[in-house]
């Protein structure tokens, strides 16, 4: 039976005989978002696997900052941060096997690095010397797509293509609230949906698309509704309880590697910091409410969890800290030095074969350069 | 030597054969879009290939031409080679940001590491009586994107040669097909299909001395039998025929220019801002000594697809292309 | 207070406070397709409305039949015929005043005819003398629009201008089921609910779109569930039975007249012809299939409903046929006729004045005019 | 006659201000776009609408380019004046459909019968370190489309001027906005703003006699740049500024070309389909004989947009100019 066949062909019936396609009670969120830190759920999760997602949001915020205070040295050309969002880029990078395949939106540099992208490398796009600097088969992480949910559909294509294949692979894709209103996100659910493909959404709603709240953006009772116009189950998660949104992506995984389709998952977290180092925040919203959120840590509600029950000593945190600030540090050394840029670059991948026109065209760049290079003159121009 | 017996085929048959021969060869190539499964197209295409390659290898998809376009970015990222009908030219503007800002410039984003081997087929043009949004000309869009092929064939031959070329490129091709040839007919042997070169040759259609008629697809035809006409007002007309609007085949199209000293752009889509321009300026910019009068366009008018009863003043004709080569100044030179 | 400012800025809150944004349970549709005839709801329906439908479908029957008959005759391009689905066609247009706004897509010329159009008139974009061969300010329909679901937003954007003037007009809209698919319908929707626009969106689901079936369509439970994604009421309802159409369909109006939002309307029915005379509908679908659906004839469920109740007789069934007849014979007369042709008017409405460059263009189309209708050389190219 | 004193304003400012005066002067004028509100837009042309219109008239929309376009088409068909705002180039792709297949058409479609005055403002170009996707010059896309007014200012009283003439246009405009000249100045007097004449002129920015650069938006201060700096070579160029794509200014272009007798076309989109192809054509057209040497192009390269640390290659800068005027075969003329 052909992957397309096991859906059988919906023959249109006569109201009478006319049936729900899908019963749609369990497709619906749960009114609330799904916790795990400080709930009774906490006692069953793997403490192991909690020492690991909090190194890794210690070192997360670590690169936040880090990567901020590069936009401010010059090193960056503009930095999206995920501060305070790092449970939902640490959970999305730490839930998926090797083999899967992750696709993030142009906010989730963090999630391709906890994947395992270098750090320098991750952050090219944003320095400004190539678009994607990793190579995307390494780690099977898609290029930081900068068009709001286009990647989606590319999730759901290569999660069909894999299962077309016989292979075993899921692909899970980033997507904020604003990303949501797009047309692409539509598309994209619904044809994972028809298709059946192991893919998971997962939907940071931050709260704001730059500075549009999300009462600007929809009027659905929360974003894991819309699931059920899909014909997918919807789930809602506190997305600052690492844990959580971890056990919520596990369980949306394995459903989708067992065939069982896809899922779309909203975390509900913040944005602390400004939309990017160049956004005004303070212009749209006010002190208050970030503090609010502040008390809704991510890291906060881990290590609280974790020390409350004897998993995490000072010993511990302070392991965690020095690593963050090892890798900053690295990072740090590594971006004050000048990437090597070779304007060659420009002509090469246009193309598998360069066209006579991009040759000549090169050719012109070189005298151009030479010629810049050899008198003062026209260094000026 | 054995003599093979040709069989007439309309051009619909030999894009038909080409994507059968390809999905035979490899099984990598995955048809999709509305309607190409069960029905086998609107113009009946993809007739025949779920029933023998399956659902999943050509695959009605849910009516969404971006998520068509897009999902084929994923597959093609995941090793397939997608072959994307989209069932009209104008139809094919939802998809246009996948497109522009991923399908033509994922191979460069990556440095090369991540290819899209796509085939995006446009059936385009008018000319068959197809109402509002049916018979639009979207060729200067495409051409106007960087990272893109831009295919058209004129001829049955060169519909499957060209479409074998796209689908085994590296790069994605967009492959406008134009409507009114799908019926047109060539002896054609399909059992041995004239080898095509890769994607980038002109050809010259026809040789002559007095102009060079430059055109591509549905108005080759048109070009041809002005070059016919033509005899009798004692011109003897070149017609080359593009074939791959890009890559551009500079050297084609400035050898006849050269030869001739006169030329004259002929294509359906819009003269303003369509592909004419560009072929004009580059032809002058390489032929500039070389030319008795400006490369003069015929193109259709700067106006919307006109509806069905309309639409034969909008196309360039016999007399049209006859009126341009008349004003290539031929007092002044040869 | 402005309309925009009604919603109310949505401040995001950290999890324990959450609170979804409204109740989806209302949202949710019916599990079966409501109905009216045959039904204990019969009843309460208007006999006076009922009659007016059943007049209304027998014409439009009549007017799909002999818009077909002129496919054959050469007379009309190609021709997308409703029947079957002419109780919702019908039910669409007769539920509006006459301030309200009609958007129709392609197949829907019949209700566009129904709601005062010109039989002719309507058909000009299937003719092929012009694109659209009404003023659509004139009974306030939209032009018939091919690119599918891309008229949804333009309902919706209708609907708020006439909002924000303090006019008290509803838009409604039609499109297919595989029109759902698009990312316009998403896109509109979502604005609908945003700023709960006066619109109502009906989806004509037919079972196909072209050859696809349903299910390669969606794998949702019904596409009214889509709604609850939006924050907007979805309804499933018996698109064959014009009663419950009609009902359905005016509280929905009543609704968003009064301030209430937008609605999202499945009806559910069937497209008895192939999609347009150009195809060939045996290559994807049963007789029996269309069978089953010629028992839940539109026209049959409403006439044995006003004949069991005496509501109509055989005087008032004749009446009905010949008063369709008649339309069917002036429209036989008229399109027999060959339209006026200007091609003047290719270059008159590009822009309010034409540019110099159209002039010009024009200028050469009227010398070849003159040039072939003075030698009879030019003629045959 | 009363002096004014001349304020130095930012294009930016000129633009805001424009706005501003057209709401205040028509109620049926709206703003809507991604962050128009409360940010007052990513570059801050809305700033302050919101506060002094309210939300209604300048509203911050779900993030969705078709919804954007394809409501503000229906609030147009209800009388209002939209003023759309997407937030980069590359951003009003998926919005394509809507442009091309409504916008532009509406009008035609209905025999006149509905207008859709519309302005879509589109931030273009580089030059400003944007990553990936913010700095397309989309230009050649919007000329090749029947039915759309296509205007960008390079000045700052142009800004202004050009902004409320496509506000008041009866015809859908869209309104190119020069990235990188938001914050060139000028001293311009917003209480009595320069009288701008309708859309659809050019104008000579800096007369000249040896040679025509024909220019708009971002590539005229380059182009006047390059003027200066060509004195030193012996050169005394005339630039032209377009400031409408569509209409074409054919007279005012041609009136200098065929005095100058050589012209080159600059501009920052893909040299290859772009703009200058359709600009070389036409003018060659006309100026056959008058013309010393080929029309030149000077145009980005033919890649996609390249990321910051590269663009400086990529953008036409003085150099790239001068040499193409030193290719105007200055040995055959005068
Ligand atoms: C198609 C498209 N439109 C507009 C933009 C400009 N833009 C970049 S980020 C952003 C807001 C995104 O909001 P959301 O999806 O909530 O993600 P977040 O920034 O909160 O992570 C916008 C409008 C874009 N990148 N792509
Ligand atoms: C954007 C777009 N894509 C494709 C088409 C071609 N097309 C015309 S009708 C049709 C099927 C429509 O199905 P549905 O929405 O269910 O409406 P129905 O025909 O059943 O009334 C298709 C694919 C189109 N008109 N517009
Ligand atoms: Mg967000
Ligand atoms: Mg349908």
């Amino acid at each position: 039976m052909t992957v397309m066949e096991q859906r059988g062909a919906y023959r249109p019936t006569p109201p009478p005989a006319w049936q729900p396609r899908t019963d749609p009670a369990p497709l619906l969120p749960d009114a609330r978002p799904y916790r795990v830190l400080g709930t009774e759920a906490a006692a069953k999760a793997d403490p192991e696997l909690l020492r690991r997602l909090y190194a890794q949001l210690v070192r997360g915020r670590r690169y936040n900052a880090q990567a901020t205070a590069l936009t401010k040295q010059g090193r960056l050309a503009v930095y999206p941060s995920s501060t305070g969002q790092e449970a939902c880029q640490v959970a999305a990078a730490l839930v998926l096997e090797q083999r899967d395949w992750l696709f993030p939106s142009y906010r989730d540099t963090l999630a391709a690095v906890a994947r395992g992208v270098d750090p320098v490398q991750a952050l090219t796009l944003l320095r400004g010397d190539w678009h994607t600097g990793y190579d995307p088969y390494e780690h099977r992480v898609a290029p930081l797509c900068t068009p709001l949910a286009t990647q989606l559909p590319h999730a759901v294509g290569l999660a069909h293509a894999a299962r077309l294949k016989g292979d075993d692979v899921v692909a899970l894709a980033l997507v904020g609230d604003g990303g949501t209103s797009e047309g692409d996100f539509h598309e994209a659910l619904n044809f994972a949906a028809v298709w059946q493909a192991p893919v998971v959404f997962l939907v940071q709603n931050n709260g704001f698309a730059i500075s549009v709240p999300l009462a600007k953006q929809t009027a659905a009772p929360s974003l894991a509704h819309k699931a059920v116009g899909y014909g997918m189950p919807g789930r809602l998660v506190d997305g600052n309880d690492a844990a959580a949104v971890h056990e919520v992506l596990a369980d949306a995984v394995a459903h989708a590697r067992a065939g069982g389709g896809p899922t779309l998952v909203e975390a509900v977290t913040y944005r602390l910091d400004a939309h990017t180092n160049a956004d005004d925040a303070t212009r749209y919203r006010a002190d208050a409410e970030v503090e609010a959120w502040r008390d809704h840590d991510p890291i906060v509600l881990l290590e609280r969890e974790l020390t409350d029950r004897g998993l995490l000593d000072e010993d511990g945190m302070r392991a965690a800290r020095e690593d963050a600030e090892a890798m900053a540090a690295d990072l740090r050394t590594r971006m004050n030095q000048d990437p090597a840029l070779d304007p060659r670059d420009l002509f090469a991948h246009v193309y598998a074969e360069p066209t006579t026109q991009l040759t000549e065209q090169q050719a012109q760049l070189r005298a151009e350069l030479e010629a810049e290079a050899a008198g003062p003159e026209g260094a000026g121009r | 030597m054995t003599t093979v017996a040709l069989k007439p085929a309309t051009m619909a048959q030999a894009l038909t054969r080409a994507l059968r021969d390809a999905m035979a060869a490899d099984a990598s190539v995955h048809v999709m879009g509305e309607d190409v499964g069960t029905l086998g197209g609107v113009f009946r295409v993809t007739d025949g290939l779920a029933k023998e390659f399956g659902d999943d290898r050509c695959t009605d998809t849910p009516l969404a031409e971006a998520g068509i376009l897009g999902t084929a970015v994923g597959m093609a990222m995941y090793g397939l080679r997608p072959v994307v009908e989209m069932q009209f030219d104008a139809f094919a503007y939802p998809a246009f940001e996948q497109l522009v800002s991923h399908v033509a410039r994922m191979r460069n984003r990556t440095r090369g590491a991540m290819p899209l081997p796509i085939t995006v087929r446009v059936p385009y043009g008018g000319g068959i009586g197809g109402v509002e949004h049916h018979s639009d000309s979207s060729e200067a869009y495409y051409m106007a994107t960087p990272g893109l092929h831009v295919v058209t064939p004129a001829t049955v031959a060169d519909a499957y040669g060209l479409l074998r070329a796209a689908i085994a490129s590296d790069d994605p091709v967009v492959f406008l097909e134009p409507k009114r040839l799908y019926w047109s007919k060539d002896t054609w042997n399909p059992e041995e299909p004239e080898a095509v070169e890769p994607i980038g040759r002109a050809v010259v259609r026809r040789p002559g001395r007095s102009a060079t008629l430059i055109t591509y697809g549905p108005s080759l035809p048109v070009c041809l039998e002005a070059a016919e006409a033509a005899r009798a007002e004692g011109w003897d007309l070149e017609v080359v025929d593009l074939r791959s609007l890009v890559p551009f085949d500079d050297e084609t199209v400035t050898a006849s220019v050269r030869r001739t000293g006169r030329a004259v752009v002929v294509h359906e889509s819009n003269g303003f801002g369509g592909p004419g321009g560009e072929i004009a300026a580059r032809v002058t910019e390489r032929c500039f000594h070389y030319l008795e009068a400006p490369v003069l366009r015929v193109a259709g008018f700067d106006i919307p697809y006109p509806p069905p009863m309309l639409e034969r003043h909008h196309l360039p004709g016999v007399d049209r292309i006859l009126d341009a080569v008349g004003r290539l100044q031929w007092q002044a030179g040869s």
